[in-house]
């Protein structure tokens, strides 16, 4: 199990993390994202919104770049700034 | 040259921050800094009774590296400093300070801006203001967007 | 809204002034300060053993007061600090330390860089380096000059 | 007698202060300047100089204005700035 971690308004959702059964040979962001919106509403209204990024060993990064289990994966909304 | 980048968890005191940046400096005439305060108040008036900065543990640290050494790189500073409070702050307390040494103090002040206007728009926190009415997330305005732009016009 | 001028005799310690500065204040977001330090090396790369700076008792904490004063009136900032050595002075020592306070960074900012630009070049002081070469005057250069330009196109 | 004060350059070469016997109704600071020049060849290429200004009750002032002997007389090379 991969545990994909969540920041900000999708933490205050969802949590802080939840744990996902990836394919040995992972999955894209947006497939994940999908993945873990798919399990409930409350989950699906927290991911499924343009303002929510991911981030793979936390470099932010597009919806199409593949991520392997071993990898650190995140999912957030935008960045308040400092 | 030296880039000072810290989260601090606990309390952040501007002063002693200073006091450690010009600790056996001689060689630069200019420091300017820059220290960023919890406010008790509000755009719309009403109270805070604190602000709650969350962060990417690594993440958030990168993020301000990136900045720092963005601006080491575009601007000839001796040293630059970027300590930034996560967590839970009340008003009053100190949420940034940054710091900036250059031989000429135009570019002190200029390095010192544009960390700031780096730092709050694109540091990898998710803050959120706690008042009598709840809780809410706070984004980046159009001020800070604003302020970030000007920048991108020069090349690095 | 406060002006506090000082004219400093003995050793100025910007982080203690800082943390006056920065003393109950919780309504202001955006402080921002400049230090100004004494260098060891001149600009011909010869050493400078100490630094005097000479002044009008009465007519140059006058000089002070009217470019805060000025400063004040200009922008909206909250409160402004201006403290000045005067006398002998040694590398590393602080010669001059600034603080604007605002509920804005960009006009705290601007606050601090034009204090500093008319004080480096308006207020009465009259310097001299003193170094193994024996003991030189110094007088605004154009780059001050050139700094202090750029705030007469906008009216004040 | 009023005392003339000196700063700056001119203070190096002519000390803090010289006392001049000034007419009870007073003189410009042009004039105040040359009587002083007058002295000696030392205090004619201190004071006799375009960056040389002079004030009158710590407000720096043009060499037509009237100085009364019971205000207070300074000259100075120009400000070094802080």
């Amino acid at each position: 199990m991969t545990r994909i971690l969540f920041f900000g308004r999708v933490a205050e959702r969802l949590g802080a993390n939840c744990r996902l059964d990836l394919p040995a040979g992972g999955a894209t962001m947006g497939e994940i994202r999908n993945l873990v919106a798919a399990r409930d509403e409350v989950a699906a209204a927290a991911l499924l919104r343009v303002d929510v990024r991911g981030s793979l060993d936390q470099v932010v990064v597009g919806e199409d770049t593949l991520a392997r289990p071993d990898q650190e994966i995140a999912f957030f909304s935008i960045f308040s700034g400092g | 040259m030296a880039l000072d980048v810290r989260l601090a968890t606990e309390t952040l005191s501007a002063p002693s921050e200073l006091e450690r940046f010009l600790s056996g400096r001689t060689g630069d005439g200019a420091v300017v800094t820059f220290t960023g305060l919890a406010r008790g108040v509000g755009k719309d008036g009403s109270t805070i009774e604190s602000l709650t900065l969350d962060w990417y543990p690594g993440m958030t640290e990168r993020s301000m590296v990136d900045i720092a050494e963005a601006a080491a790189a575009r601007f000839p500073v001796s040293d630059l400093a970027v300590v930034h409070r996560c967590g839970d702050i009340v008003p009053g307390e100190t949420i940034v300070f940054v710091a900036a040494a250059a031989p000429h103090r135009r570019v002190a002040f200029e390095a010192a801006d544009y960390l700031m206007d780096r730092l709050k728009t694109e540091a990898a926190f998710w803050k959120r203001e706690t008042g009598p009415a709840g809780t809410r997330w706070i984004e980046p305005v159009d001020e800070d967007r604003a302020a970030l732009a000007r920048w991108k016009d020069e090349t690095p």
